[in-house]
C-alpha cells in the first residue's frame, strides 16, 4: 500500500495554502507541504521530501540514507572479500 | 532517481542475498521448513514480484502477503455504497484509480461509471477539492481510501474545505489501520509466522512504536522497510539476524524516511478529523475492532455517510462474499493464491472474483500478472 | 474566402454551401485530392507487379488534447497509419482522412491539423486522396476525431509477420518508450503534472524501408501504440507460438517516464507511444538493422531489448536488473493512477 | 467468452486484454478479416488489368439514432461507402471499418451493428478486411460513430464523371426521395412526430453495375446523401458546366414525405437519402437504364426527374407543376424546421 | 394532400391566369404601369416564388413583399437580447429554427449555440414546456416570436404552466400585430399600392374586420388569402376586379380557413395573457405604436424580460442596424431586393446582412433562391 | 407568415390537457385542440384542422372549401369555353 515517491520541492507557490512546486525526475506537481513545514517555508526549497497523493509526508533524511548505503556497501565488500575467498579456494582445487 | 535508483543496485543485492542465503542456513531455513515472513504491505507484495525477489531468494524464505492493500480489504457492501452515492444525480464521485475496478455485488465503480455516473480519478484529495471549489453546483464526494499513510491527506483536504466553507464536498471515509489487523492475524490459531517486514509509509506517519506489542507480547520481529528491492531485502536479513540471535524487535531499515515517533503535523490532522469507529469490516477477515476511523462530529458536514445516509450512518445491508473466494485465507497467509479453487478459472484480472485479484498489490493478481502461477514451473 | 466563420456550426454539416465552402477552404484547398468525384481514382500501376498484395489498414484518432507537446491529432492520424502499412512490409501510398468536428470547434484549429496532416504525409512520401467531415452538435463528440484509412503495397515475395518470428531472432526497438503516453497524460492537466516531454510521434515508414533493405531477414514488425511494447510482445509472442524475454537493464527510457510512472504507479512497458515499432531481425541481420536504424532521426535510438526464445511459448518474460524474472503479461484494461 | 460486461468500460479501449477480447468477440469473431495483423493484404490481382483504377473513398456516419426504422448506422457505414464507390464506376472490393464507441454502450447494440454490416456487405458483395475500435468517456461522443473506407477497382475505359454530363442526358432517380431523412427526423423524436416510414438506405453496388450493363454510356451518377437531390443536381450542374432541369410533377416523393416537409416548412428535394442515386444517361439509353433499374428492388421506382440543357449553365432549375420555373439552389446550412 | 392538393391544380391555376390577364388588361395595367399589390405575409411571398407564380402571372401586377415575416422584422438588439439570455449559465433557449440564423450584431443564435449556448429548436412552444417539465434544475426560456397566428399558443403555453406551477418556464415575447405596420405603411408618402393581399392565418384569429380600416380609411382592397397557389391567384383576381370596379372592400377567399370574427379561443387566450406594448422596434421600420404585445402583470413570472431584466424591463442597447441595408426600402415595396447595393454581394444567404436574407420567407432570400434575381435575364 | 398545414383529428390522447392526435398525409402528432374544442372533445375525431405550431388554430369548413373549388372550376370551365371558341376563330381565320 501507498505509493510514495522521493521528490525535492523547488519553490513556494502558494504559502497559505502550504502549496509547493516538487520535482521528481523533471516531472513537475504542486504538493501541500503542511506535514513536513517546520520553520519558514522557503527553508524547504532544496528539501527532498517523500510525496504520496500530492502530500509532501516526511523529509528524506540524507544522513540515514547515507547509513543505510553505507551498511550495504560494507556488506557487499565483505561479500566480494567471501566470493574471491572461494575462487580462491576453488582455484587451488582445480574447480574451474 | 535520487533515493531509489542506488537502492536497486543489482551489486548490493547480491551480496544481500548472498548473506540472506547464510543466515538463512544457519538457522535451518529450508524449502521444506521455511521461515514464514510476512510483508503486510502490498507495495512490498507489489515490490517482491516486479524485482523477481521471491525467486531470487533462498529457498528457506517464504513471504507470505499481508492484508495491507486498502483495495483489497474493501468489502462488496462497501463497494456498493460507493456506487449509491456516486449513481445520485449531481454527485461526481471522486477516487483513485485504484478503487475503479474492485468488485462490488454487481458492479465495480468502472462499470458504473460506464452505465452513467459520474465518477472521476484524481491523483489527490487535492484536486477533488479543487473540482468542488470550481463546480458549486456539484456535489463532490472524495473516496476517502487508504492506511494511516494516505488518512492525513484526506484530514488535511478537509479541514482546508471547512476553512474555505465549502458545502458541497464530502469523504466517504473508509481509512484503515495497520496495527488492529496485525493482532488480529496473531490471535489466529492458524497463524505460524515467525516475522514482519513493516509498511514502510504507514509508519512514516504513524512511526515505529505502534508495533511494540508485536515484538513484546507476541515475540516476532518486524523491521519497517523501504520498497526498493535492497530495503526489502535488507529488511528480510535483519528479521533473520533477529531469528538468529533468538531475539524480537522493532526495527528501522527506513530511517531515511521513518522518524522514530512518526510525523507531528500528520497525527495531529488525524486526531483532530478522525476518530475510531467501533469496529469495522474487513473483506477476507470480518469485522474487527477499532481498525477504521470515522469522521469526528466537529466535521459531519463533510462526511458523506451523514449527508447521503449510507454506509454505516445509514442501514447497512448484508453483502456476502462471492462465493468460493478464498481471499480470507490467502490474506492470512493459510493459502497461496494458486492454491484457491477460484484462481485462473472463476477468478481472473479481467473478471475478478476476490479483491486480491484486482490490484496489483493483490497478492493473486501480483501472482497472476507477475507469473507467480504460471511461471512456477 | 466564403468561410467567416470562426467556429462550426451545425450549418457546416448540412450538405449544402456552408459545409462545401468548409469542406474546400479548409480541406481540398491543402490536401489537393486528385479529382472532383467523391472517391479517389488512382494509377493501380504500383500495384501491377505480379505476386504484388495491397495493404489496407484504418485507425480512428481520438487523443484528448488534440494538440500537445510534440504533435497534435493530425500527426498521428498520418503516422499512426502510415506505421500500420509500413510495419507490415508495405509501402504507403494514400491515406483518407475522415473528420467528426464538434458543433463550436475553432475553425483556425482545423486549419493546423490539416496543416500538420498535409505536412507530415508529404514527409512520409503518402497522399491523402480523399476524405469526409461531418459535424455534430455540441457535446456529441470531443472537438474533433480523425479516422484515416491507408493503402499500400506489398513488394512480391516480401512476407512480414509475427508469426514469421523464430527463437533466436533479437528484437530491436527505435528508440526511447512511452514518451508519448506520458506526454498526454501530463498535457490532459487533470493531474496536473508538467513535465517537458514531446510525443515521440513520428511516421516510419522510410525507418521500415531502410531496415528491410539493411536486414532484408526481417521477420515482423509492429508500432508500439495503446498497450505499449508489452502488448506487442505478448501479440506476437502468441502469434508466433514462442517466447520473448526482454531486459530490464536494455530498455531505453527517459528519466521523466520514469519518474511520472513512478509518481503514478504506471509501468512503461505499457505506455503508449506513437512513433515506437518493435522488429524482429535474425540476429546475423541484428547489426545491420541498427546500423540503418540508427542512420535516420526517427531511429537513433535504437537499441536491442529482447530476443525470441524456444522456451515459455506465446509468453513475454522479463529479466530484472536483479537478474530475476517475470511475466509481462498484457494488460487487463487501462493502466490507472494508483496510490498503492 | 471471456467478455462479460454488458456494457463498453474505458478498460475495453485500454490496449490490454478487454480491449482484445471485444475486438474478438464482437468484431473479428464476425467480420473475419484475413490474416491476423493490423492490415489486410490483398491479393492486387483484380486491379492488375492495364488500364485499370483503383478507386478509394471514405465517410465517417454519425446517425442520431443509432437504430432506426429500416436500418442502423451499420447498414448506412457499409451501404454508403459501397455507393461511393459503385457511383463512380468502381466495382466495390473491400472496406475498412472504424468505431468509436462511447463508454456505457451496450456491446448487445455493438453486436447488433455488427451483425447488420456483416450482412449488407455480403449482400453488397464486398468483405469488411480490416478495422479499428476506439473507446471514448462518457460525454465524448454520441454512442458509436463508424468510419468506413472502401477500396474498388475502375475497370479499364470506365470513364464516369459529373463533369461527363452534356446538354440532352437524361437524369434518373431509382426510387422515391426523401424517406430516409424524414425517417431519422421523426426517428429522432424531439418533434414528436410518428410516421410509418422507413429509411431507403440500401447498397447500390448491384444496381449500379446493372445499370452500366445496359446503359454503357452512363455519364455520370451520385448518391444522394445529406443536401438531398438539389445539392447532387447542384454539383453535377457545376462541374459538367451545363443547366439542369427537372420536373416538379415528375419527382416521386411518397404522401408521408410530403407531409412531414409541409408540416415542417422543409423542402423534400433537400432531404438526405441513403440509397438513392441519381444518374445521367444519353438519352437514346434513357428506356435501357429504366428497365435495368426497375429490374432490381432497389431500383424499382426508377424514374426520370429532368435533363441536362445547354443553357443557364450551372444552375437547376425546376419547372413546377403550373409551368412555372425556379431556381433549385443548393441549401446554405442545414433545412431548420420552420413556422413561417 | 387533402385541402391542399385540390388548390394546387395547374388547370385551375391556368383559368385564373387567364381571368387575371383579362382584368388586368381590363384595367390597363401594363409592364410600365403595373398594379402593385402588397402580399403582406411572407407566407405568401414563400408561395409566390415557390410556384413560380411571379413569372407565369400578368406583366402588368406586381408583387411587393410585406413586412409579415416574424423573423425579417426582428431588430438586431432583439437578437443580441436571445443570445444574452440564452448564455446564463442554465438556461435553455428554445427557437423555432426559423430564427437560428437572424444575424444579431456579432452573433446569430445557431453561432451562439457552437460557441457554447444552449439552444433547442422546438416545433411547438408545447415542446419548450415539456423540457422545462423534465428539466426541473434548468431554466428554460422560449423565444415567444410571430404574429396573431402564434400568439395563442403561447399564451396557451403560459397558461398551462401556470396551472402545472412551473417555476422554471418563461417566454421571451416577441409577438407582433399585423395591422400596426399596415397602417404604418399606408401612411407613408412614398407608398404607392393598389391593394393587399391579407394574411390567411393570422386572419383565422383576429377575423377579417381588423382591416376594415384598409378600406375604408384608406380606399384599398385587401383579399385575405390562402396559401396554396390557386387561392393566390384567385385572390389577386379578386383585388383585381374590385379595382375594375372602383370598389374597396375586405373580402375573405380564404373561408375554408378564416372565420369572419376569428377564434373565440385564441383571441380570449390572447387577452388572457398580453397586452398591448406602447411601442415596439421593428427591423427597417423603426418603432411602431402599439405593434408589440407584452405579458400583463398577472404572468410576470413567465416573463423572461422580467427575469432576466433584458429588454423592454431593462436598458435596452441602442443597435445600428447593418451600414448599407436597405431591407426597410425593401419592406416598405420602394425598392426590389436586386436594387439593393448589398444584394448578393455584401449581403448573401451564407452571410445575411439584412434580414430579409435569412428566412427563406424574407424577400431578398426569396428571390436570391428561387432565382428571382438570376434568373431575371 | 405562420406556416399552417390542414391535418385530422384522429383520437383523443390527454382530455384535461386538450392534446388530441392529429395526422398529415400519414404522419401524425399530438396536438393542442384548445382553439377548436366547442362541445365534446370526442367529437372532434374526424375533423379536419389547421395546424399551425403544434395547435389545431382552425376548423376547416368543408362546405367552404367546396364552394370555393366549385368557384374555380366555373371559371376553368369558362375558361375552357373561351378557348374553344378562340380556337374555333383561330381555325376559321387559319391561324393553326
Ligand atoms: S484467486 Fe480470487 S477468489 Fe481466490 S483468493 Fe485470489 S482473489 Fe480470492
Ligand atoms: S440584400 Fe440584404 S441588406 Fe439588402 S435589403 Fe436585402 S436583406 Fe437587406
Ligand atoms: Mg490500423
Ligand atoms: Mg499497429
Ligand atoms: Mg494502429
Ligand atoms: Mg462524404
Ligand atoms: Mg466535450
Ligand atoms: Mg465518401
Ligand atoms: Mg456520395
Ligand atoms: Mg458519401
Ligand atoms: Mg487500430
Ligand atoms: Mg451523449
Amino acid at each position: 500500500m501507498c505509493l510514495g515517491i522521493p521528490g525535492q520541492i523547488i519553490a513556494i507557490t502558494d504559502a497559505e495554502r502550504m502549496a509547493a512546486l516538487a520535482e521528481v525526475s523533471g516531472v513537475r506537481r504542486e504538493v501541500n507541504v503542511a506535514c513536513v513545514a517546520e520553520g519558514p517555508l522557503e527553508a524547504l526549497v532544496g528539501q527532498w521530501v517523500l510525496i504520496h497523493v500530492g502530500f509532501a509526508m516526511s523529509r528524506i533524511d540524507e544522513v540515514e540514507a547515507a547509513r543505510t548505503l553505507e551498511a550495504l556497501r560494507d556488506l557487499g565488500e565483505a561479500q566480494e572479500a567471501l566470493e574471491q575467498m572461494a575462487a580462491g579456494d576453488a582455484a587451488l582445487e582445480g574447480r574451474a | 532517481m535520487k533515493f531509489a535508483s542506488e537502492f536497486r543496485d543489482p551489486a548490493l543485492a547480491k551480496a544481500l542475498l548472498a548473506e540472506i542465503a547464510r543466515t538463512a542456513d544457519e538457522i535451518g531455513a529450508t524449502k521444506q521448513k521455511p521461515v514464514s515472513i510476512m510483508e503486510i504491505c502490498g507495495g512490498h507484495t507489489h515490490s517482491i514480484f516486479r524485482y523477481g525477489l521471491d525467486r531470487l531468494i533462498h529457498d528457506g524464505i517464504e513471504f507470505i502477503h499481508g492484508p495491507g492493500c486498502p483495495v483489497c480489504v474493501l468489502p462488496r457492501a462497501r463497494v456498493d455504497e460507493c456506487i449509491e452515492i456516486a449513481q445520485k444525480p449531481g454527485v461526481v464521485f471522486c477516487t483513485f484509480g485504484d478503487a475503479m475496478r474492485v468488485p462490488g455485488s454487481t458492479l465495480s465503480l468502472l462499470q458504473a461509471k460506464a452505465a452513467g455516473a459520474d465518477v472521476r480519478m484524481v491523483y489527490s484529495p487535492l484536486d477533488a477539492l479543487e473540482i468542488a471549489r470550481r463546480s458549486p453546483e456539484k456535489e463532490v464526494v472524495f473516496f476517502g481510501l487508504g492506511f494511516e499513510t494516505t488518512t492525513p491527506s484526506t484530514a488535511l483536504a478537509i479541514t482546508q474545505a471547512a476553512r474555505e466553507g465549502l458545502t458541497n464536498f464530502t469523504v466517504f471515509c473508509n481509512h484503515i489501520t495497520v496495527p488492529e489487523p496485525i493482532k488480529a492475524l496473531l490471535d489466529d490459531p492458524h497463524m505460524c509466522l515467525d516475522g514482519f517486514i513493516g509498511p514502510g509509509h504507514v509508519s512514516m506517519v504513524i512511526g515505529i512504536h505502534p508495533y511494540d506489542f508485536i515484538a513484546e507480547d507476541y515475540g516476532k520481529p518486524i523491521v519497517v522497510a523501504g520498497f526498493e528491492p535492497t530495503d526489502l531485502l535488507q529488511s528480510v536479513l535483519m528479521v533473520l539476524r533477529q531469528i538468529a540471535r533468538g531475539v524480537a524487535r522493532v526495527e528501522n531499515q527506513y530511517a531515511r524516511v521513518v522518524p522514530e515517533h512518526g510525523n507531528t503535523v500528520s497525527l495531529a490532522a488525524m486526531a483532530e478529523v478522525y476518530e475510531k469507529r467501533p469496529s469495522f469490516e474487513w473483506r477476507g477477515l470480518g469485522e474487527i475492532d477499532a481498525s477504521g476511523l470515522r469522521i469526528r462530529d466537529k466535521y459531519r458536514a463533510f462526511d458523506a455517510e451523514e449527508k447521503f445516509g449510507i454506509g454505516y450512518a445509514g442501514v447497512r445491508a448484508v453483502v456476502e462474499e462471492a462465493e468460493g473466494c478464498a481471499c480470507g485465507a490467502v490474506m492470512t497467509g493459510r493459502m497461496k493464491p494458486p492454491a484457491c479453487p477460484q484462481f485462473g478459472k472463476g477468478c481472473t484480472p479481467e473478471m475478478p472474483l476476490g479483491a486480491l485479484m484486482v490490484s496489483s498489490e493483490g497478492a493473486c493478481a501480483a501472482y497472476w500478472q507477475y507469473g507467480g502461477a504460471r511461471a512456477a514451473e | 474566402m466564403a468561410l467567416r466563420d470562426a467556429r462550426v456550426t451545425l450549418a457546416h454539416g448540412g450538405g449544402g454551401r456552408a459545409m462545401r465552402d468548409l469542406i474546400e477552404e479548409v480541406f481540398t484547398s491543402v490536401f489537393a485530392p486528385p479529382g472532383m468525384e467523391d472517391q479517389a481514382r488512382l494509377s493501380a500501376a504500383a500495384l501491377a507487379a505480379p505476386g504484388a498484395r495491397l495493404a489496407f489498414t484504418t485507425d480512428s484518432y481520438v487523443v484528448t488534447p488534440i494538440e500537445f507537446p510534440g504533435g497534435d491529432i493530425g500527426k498521428i492520424a498520418v503516422c499512426g497509419t502510415v506505421n500500420d502499412l509500413a510495419v507490415g512490409g508495405a509501402t504507403p501510398l494514400w491515406l483518407s482522412a475522415a473528420f467528426i468536428i464538434e458543433e463550436g470547434t475553432e475553425i483556425a484549429l482545423l486549419r493546423r491539423i490539416v496543416a500538420t496532416m498535409a505536412r507530415e504525409a508529404e514527409a512520409a512520401g503518402v497522399r491523402i486522396v480523399t476524405g469526409d467531415t461531418k459535424v455534430v452538435g455540441r457535446g456529441a463528440c470531443d472537438g474533433v476525431f480523425v479516422t484515416t484509412a491507408g493503402v499500400g503495397v506489398i513488394a512480391p515475395g516480401c512476407e512480414m509477420a509475427a508469426a514469421c518470428v523464430r527463437p533466436g531472432d533479437v528484437a530491436i526497438v527505435n528508440g526511447v518508450l512511452g514518451d508519448h503516453g506520458a506526454t498526454i497524460l501530463a498535457a490532459r492537466g487533470d493531474l496536473a503534472l508538467a513535465t517537458e516531454l514531446e510525443s515521440d510521434c513520428a511516421a516510419l515508414g522510410h525507418l521500415m524501408a531502410d531496415l528491410r533493405a539493411a536486414a532484408p531477414g526481417t521477420r515482423a514488425a509492429r508500432d508500439l501504440t495503446r498497450g505499449g511494447l508489452a502488448s506487442a510482445l505478448n501479440e506476437i509472442a502468441g502469434a508466433a507460438g514462442c517466447g520473448i524475454v526482454i531486459e530490464e537493464a536494455a530498455l531505453p527510457l527517459r528519466a521523466e517516464v520514469v519518474g511520472m510512472c513512478e509518481i503514478l504507479g504506471l509501468d512503461p512497458l505499457y505506455l503508449a507511444n506513437e512513433g515506437r515499432l518493435v522488429a524482429f531481425v535474425p540476429e546475423a541481420e541484428a547489426e545491420a538493422a541498427l546500423a540503418a536504424l540508427r542512420a535516420r532521426p526517427e531511429g537513433a535510438g535504437a537499441c536491442i531489448v529482447g530476443r525470441a526464445v524456444a522456451e515459455h511459448a506465446g509468453q513475454v518474460r522479463m529479466r530484472t536488473a536483479f537478474g530475476g524474472s517475470r511475466i509481462v503479461d498484457m494488460l487487463v484494461g487501462e493502466q490507472l493512477p494508483r496510490i498503492c
